[in-house]
């Protein structure tokens, strides 16, 4: 391992995220199994018609995936803050911003993945229409980044702090709200047979500007929440 | 870079200048005047609050200081980029407890760089935890866990280290064993500065000692 | 150092501030509660009863000027935001944090006021509009402000991190603004303009314009309030802070 | 003046809104108040334990 | 205060609850306000139109009531355990479980009741009839304690364990389940124009059982999980 | 109740009996034989991770033993019927951050119940924390909390301390200030065990002392 190289630490730093997912592998499907009974509430409260659950099928997924997602968000500094090691990550003489996304990245494919990976069957159990699948897992593919990058600048912000699951999703929702709209509009319009492509397209311009801006915010928070 | 020289002429590794820091204005250490030379281990003694865990936070530029300066071979540490000449032992290790010792130690030389010389393995045998390599972090003692982090920072490419209650758990061997690592340290021209509050510490030589009070906006050097 | 740092250090250094403040605020709350009173009495009984809305109508005089104030409050508070976190400049933070509650009260009377309006104008009290949606949003960012900065005890560092995501949220307010002109909405478009003809009869577009001024100078009134006391708090260590507790308690008994 | 109070008959709306718009406001200028006496004796009561505890001190090492 | 007595130790035990909420009683807030977004996300994911939500209104406010009131739920006895006094509680001469049936009693004033207070203003937010209004609150009056003292159970059971919260929800889900279909069934048969008295009385005997059982069982778990 | 008496013929306020406690069937202290009489304060010493916490917990009745039994004034200690007769004080302090000192003792004793001649308000008094009754306790520093915590103990109408390291976190004036607590709830006829493995300890008169070694399954009562 070259010392000192900025790409040797972004490697080391993935490797042990994930690393330390695989040590935990039991907890990584939470958020999955989370997501299905979130689904599996919906039927058992709304009543079983087909026709009505094939209606709000698209928008349920979200929903769904979206608050597993928050939930799972909270793991993203938590314990790096408590273990001290986000300081030693601070401290290093690379740009933070790199590392962290990085970071980002490693939690999307790890909790966010897995999710869109199951999202068929969360739309199998409401029915949703075959033809609107695709659209579905564009749109997941799409916002789920862009849900991660945006909470993780909220995380940096509550981090450190007790008690901060409520206050969390208190600050990330408003700004997932934009997110879900476009995301589950696509999905909607395409069930209407409606054309879904801009929205589709709001949404990888979103991604883009926050795959730039993200990781520098997330830093900036990062810096003055550790003080 | 041009060298801070103090009285004695010798070049300054740490140099801290009027440095003092407040939360809500209440101030945690007044303005705290001293220099750090190589081949020098400074001892931080102070009550409970005093300041202790602050101040070294601030000088390792976690915590950017309310009023004064410090310089880090006479160049001002400036917040922004953060410096990679220093290592920092806190309170909580930075060990992730899911990975083993070794791999501890390895993302520790991947994400901070490694001094010549030394090795993760070698740094934990150092510290006296030979064969402990692929145990779990999360099954090891405090004092064992202790002494991983005191191997991250021999492993770290820098001259300065500040040690925050480096004898805090550790039993007497463990208290001997911080202490020779500093000797060593200082002897290959590094420096160090380390609190401490129990009746154990740096006790070879006899280390100049930075007295802190608690809320006091004093800090006397002795 | 620029102009507008020396401007801030001169003025804002805290006993000043605090004193200047204390002179300045009983004639904010003054004039702005004698300026509210005017308005409400020409728009309630002056203004001529609307042809097509009848009595109704007249929810605009407070549902408007309100919802530009949960706009401006949060523009205000941005703007500081931003100055706290570029120049660090102790005021800057007190006065971001101190007008997060106030325009959040304006938020939650536009949206209730909104909500009474269209009952009887859409026949339903709530929709889900682009409009009415974002002036939902904008309370909950007012909200996630405040509740950050409560929840950190460091009291700078509450009010940088609160700041920063003030900014963050600063991208509602173009949507707030524009949704009627983006999306069609069942919510009205923009009637008031200050240049250029204005869509709305004189005599009830004065009272309008007057209740404006008055929420505007309210506003500073309740943001001078609550940074002096956000002031005492923070500098609760300086003899000056001491000295105004220790005659407040003489005085309070 | 009936017909001022029953506004048309959308008496409950506008009642309510111009309700709803003073209450808010004078809750707003209302809730500083007593933030305000808060801080206040929070800062008495530790200047009180500081001269206390310098007493102390005095007291016990003349 | 007379010492010793075990109505004296409850009556502290509450006043000691309340004066916590009360001193951050910010954070009191904070359910209220998830519950609004969550039901906010409805109508933006699905679409706006009034018949639709209409039909799925009080399902959707039944899950956003039951998903705030499981992320409330984590700070029952987690403040408790972290600064030892759960122990205290334990180690206290007076029977745990009528301690711990306080504790539930104060938690449920404190979140569930102002969860009900604003489930009418939820429900008109989703356009949920005004007959059916009468209806959602009686079921949640009868679901909401029930859900308390369940829940109250798995999170004694998971009291100590880092990263208990997606644990808690997976636990505490499938407890819900039977309440949430009795309870929104109600709803949804009182919107059909259907009897809806049966299901009611199910939960009320159910809330009749859990008030005596629930506790006991909570002393137990807590018992087995604080060693 | 008929008293059981050891070698001495004083009644054992404390009886351990073959004691033995083990997580995941490794041991964590062997079997252990000692009793804790009226006027007595016993030392535990340990390494880190020797058990004492451990058999503190297990004395006080939270954690059930594996082998062996306790007695309290000689009648066995049974989980179910937790005593009344022990006080504890452990390293988490009990306390609400969000009530004052004096809240926090209120609620102590309303729970706990109150022991004679003595209030919330003498016992904050009695471990120097006067004029501190309405802080938050979050707001005081880490020894005044650890003084909060003995005053709650000092509170409790019980003859048993079992206290786990009171010296921790505290300045030389704390030390001094548990040394006088212990001697004079010795002198009322209580009993005291307690654990430390830093350098200051209990040391008026000569303490018994109980060595605890890690994992080793043996005990010895010097
Ligand atoms: C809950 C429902 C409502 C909300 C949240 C709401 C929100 C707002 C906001 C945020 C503005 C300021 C926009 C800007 O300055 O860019 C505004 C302006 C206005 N609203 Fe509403 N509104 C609601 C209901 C209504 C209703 C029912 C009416 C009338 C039928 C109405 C009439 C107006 C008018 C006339 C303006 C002034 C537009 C202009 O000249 O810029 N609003 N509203
Ligand atoms: N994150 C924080 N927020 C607010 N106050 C803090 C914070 N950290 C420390 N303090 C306060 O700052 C003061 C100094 O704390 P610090 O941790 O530096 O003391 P220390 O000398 O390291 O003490 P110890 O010997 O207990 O480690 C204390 O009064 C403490 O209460
Ligand atoms: N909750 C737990 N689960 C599993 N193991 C534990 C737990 N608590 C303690 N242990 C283990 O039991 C052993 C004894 O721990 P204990 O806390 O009693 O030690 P101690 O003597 O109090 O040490 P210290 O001096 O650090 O306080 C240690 O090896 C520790 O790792
Ligand atoms: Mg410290
Ligand atoms: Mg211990």
């Amino acid at each position: 391992m070259k010392p000192g190289g900025t790409a040797g630490a972004c490697a080391a730093l993935v490797r042990r995220d994930l690393t330390l997912v695989w040590r935990r592998r039991g907890d990584a499907l939470n958020p999955i199994l989370f997501a299905l009974m979130v689904v599996a509430l919906f039927p058992l409260a709304l009543g079983p018609e087909p026709e009505q659950l094939r209606r709000i099928a698209a928008g349920i997924v979200f929903v769904a995936l979206l608050l597993a997602g928050l939930l799972a968000l909270d793991t993203l500094f938590r314990s790096d803050y408590e273990d001290g090691s986000l300081e030693q990550l601070v401290l290093s003489p690379h740009p933070l911003a790199l590392l962290l996304a990085c970071k980002i990245a490693v939690h999307w494919l790890t909790t966010a993945l897995p999710l869109i990976a199951v999202a068929p069957l969360l739309g199998e159990m409401l029915h949703l229409p075959v033809a609107v699948r695709g659209v579905l897992l564009l749109a997941l593919l799409l916002a789920t980044p862009l849900l991660s990058l945006l909470g993780a600048v909220c995380v940096a912000l509550t981090v450190g702090m007790h008690r901060s699951g409520m206050l969390l999703a208190l600050l990330v929702l408003p700004l997932y709200v934009p997110v879900l709209i476009f995301g589950a509009g696509a999905c909607n319009a395409a069930q209407a047979g409606l054309p879904f492509l801009a929205p589709l397209l709001w949404l990888a311009a979103a991604l883009v500007l926050a795959l730039v801006l993200a990781p520098l915010a997330c830093a900036a928070a990062l810096r003055i929440s550790i003080s | 870079m041009h060298e801070i020289t103090d009285s004695d002429h010798r070049p300054a590794l740490l140099q801290a200048i009027g440095l003092g820091f407040a939360r809500n204005d209440e101030p945690i250490f007044g303005p705290l005047d001293f220099a750090l030379h190589a081949g020098e281990v400074v001892l931080m003694e102070g009550d409970n609050g005093a300041g202790k865990t602050t101040l070294l936070r601030v000088l390792s530029g976690l915590l950017a200081p309310t009023s004064g300066e410090i310089r880090l071979h006479g160049a001002p540490l400036r917040l922004a980029d953060l410096s990679p000449q220093v290592a920092l032992l806190s309170h909580q290790g930075g060990l992730k407890h899911d990975l083993t010792a070794l791999e501890n130690l390895r993302f520790a030389a991947g994400l901070h760089g490694q001094r010549k010389g030394i090795s993760p393995h070698s740094a934990l045998a150092a510290v006296g935890l030979d064969g402990y390599g692929e145990v779990l972090v999360r099954q090891l003692s405090a004092g064992q866990k202790k002494r991983v982090a005191l191997a991250r920072v021999l492993l770290a490419p820098v001259g300065l280290w500040l040690l925050d209650e480096p004898y805090a758990n550790l039993d007497r061997g463990g208290i001997e064993l911080v202490n020779r690592l500093l000797e060593r340290h200082a002897h290959d021209g590094g420096a160090a500065l380390i609190t401490s509050h129990g009746a154990y510490a740096y006790t070879s030589g006899t280390p100049r000692r930075i007295a802190l009070r608690a809320q006091a906006a004093t800090g006397a050097v002795r | 150092m620029n102009i507008l740092t020396l401007w801030f250090h001169k003025l804002g250094s805290p006993p000043t501030f605090y004193r200047l403040a204390g002179l300045l605020l009983p004639w904010c709350y003054g004039i702005g509660l004698l300026l509210g009173l005017v308005a409400l009495y020409s728009g309630l009984v002056l203004a001529p009863r609307d042809y097509q809305q009848g009595d109704a109508y007249r929810i605009i005089f407070v549902h408007v000027p309100a919802a530009w104030m949960s706009l401006f409050a949060y523009a205000f508070m941005a703007a500081n935001a931003f100055i706290a976190l570029v120049w660090h400049i102790k005021l800057s933070e007190i006065l971001a944090m101190a007008s997060a509650p106030v325009g959040a009260a304006f938020t939650f009377i536009a949206l209730v006021t909104g909500a009474l309006w269209g009952k009887p104008m859409w026949g339903t009290w709530w929709t889900w509009d682009a409009r009415l949606t974002s002036e939902l949003v904008l309370l909950f960012l007012y909200l996630g402000v405040i509740g950050l900065n409560a929840a950190i005890e460091d009291r700078r560092q509450a009010a940088r991190a609160a700041g920063f995501l003030a900014l963050i949220g600063v991208v509602n307010l173009p949507i707030v603004h524009f949704s009627v002109t983006w999306w069609n909405t069942l919510h009205q478009g923009s009637t008031i303009r200050l240049m250029g003809p204005s869509k709305i009869d004189a005599a009830m577009a004065w009272p309008l314009l007057l209740m404006a001024l008055a929420t505007h100078i309210w506003f500073f009134g309740s943001v001078l309030m609550r940074a002096r006391i956000a002031l005492l708090q923070l500098e609760g260590g300086k003899d000056w802070v001491r000295k105004v507790a220790l005659d407040e308690g003489a005085a309070g008994g | 003046m009936a017909e001022f109070i029953t506004m048309g008959g959308y008496a409950f709306y506008v009642w309510a809104s111009i309700g709803v718009f003073v209450g808010v406001l004078a809750l707003d200028a209302l809730a500083p108040l007593a933030q305000r006496r808060r801080v206040l004796a929070d800062i008495r009561g530790r200047l009180q334990r500081r001269a206390a505890r310098e007493q102390r001190e005095h007291g016990g090492s003349p």
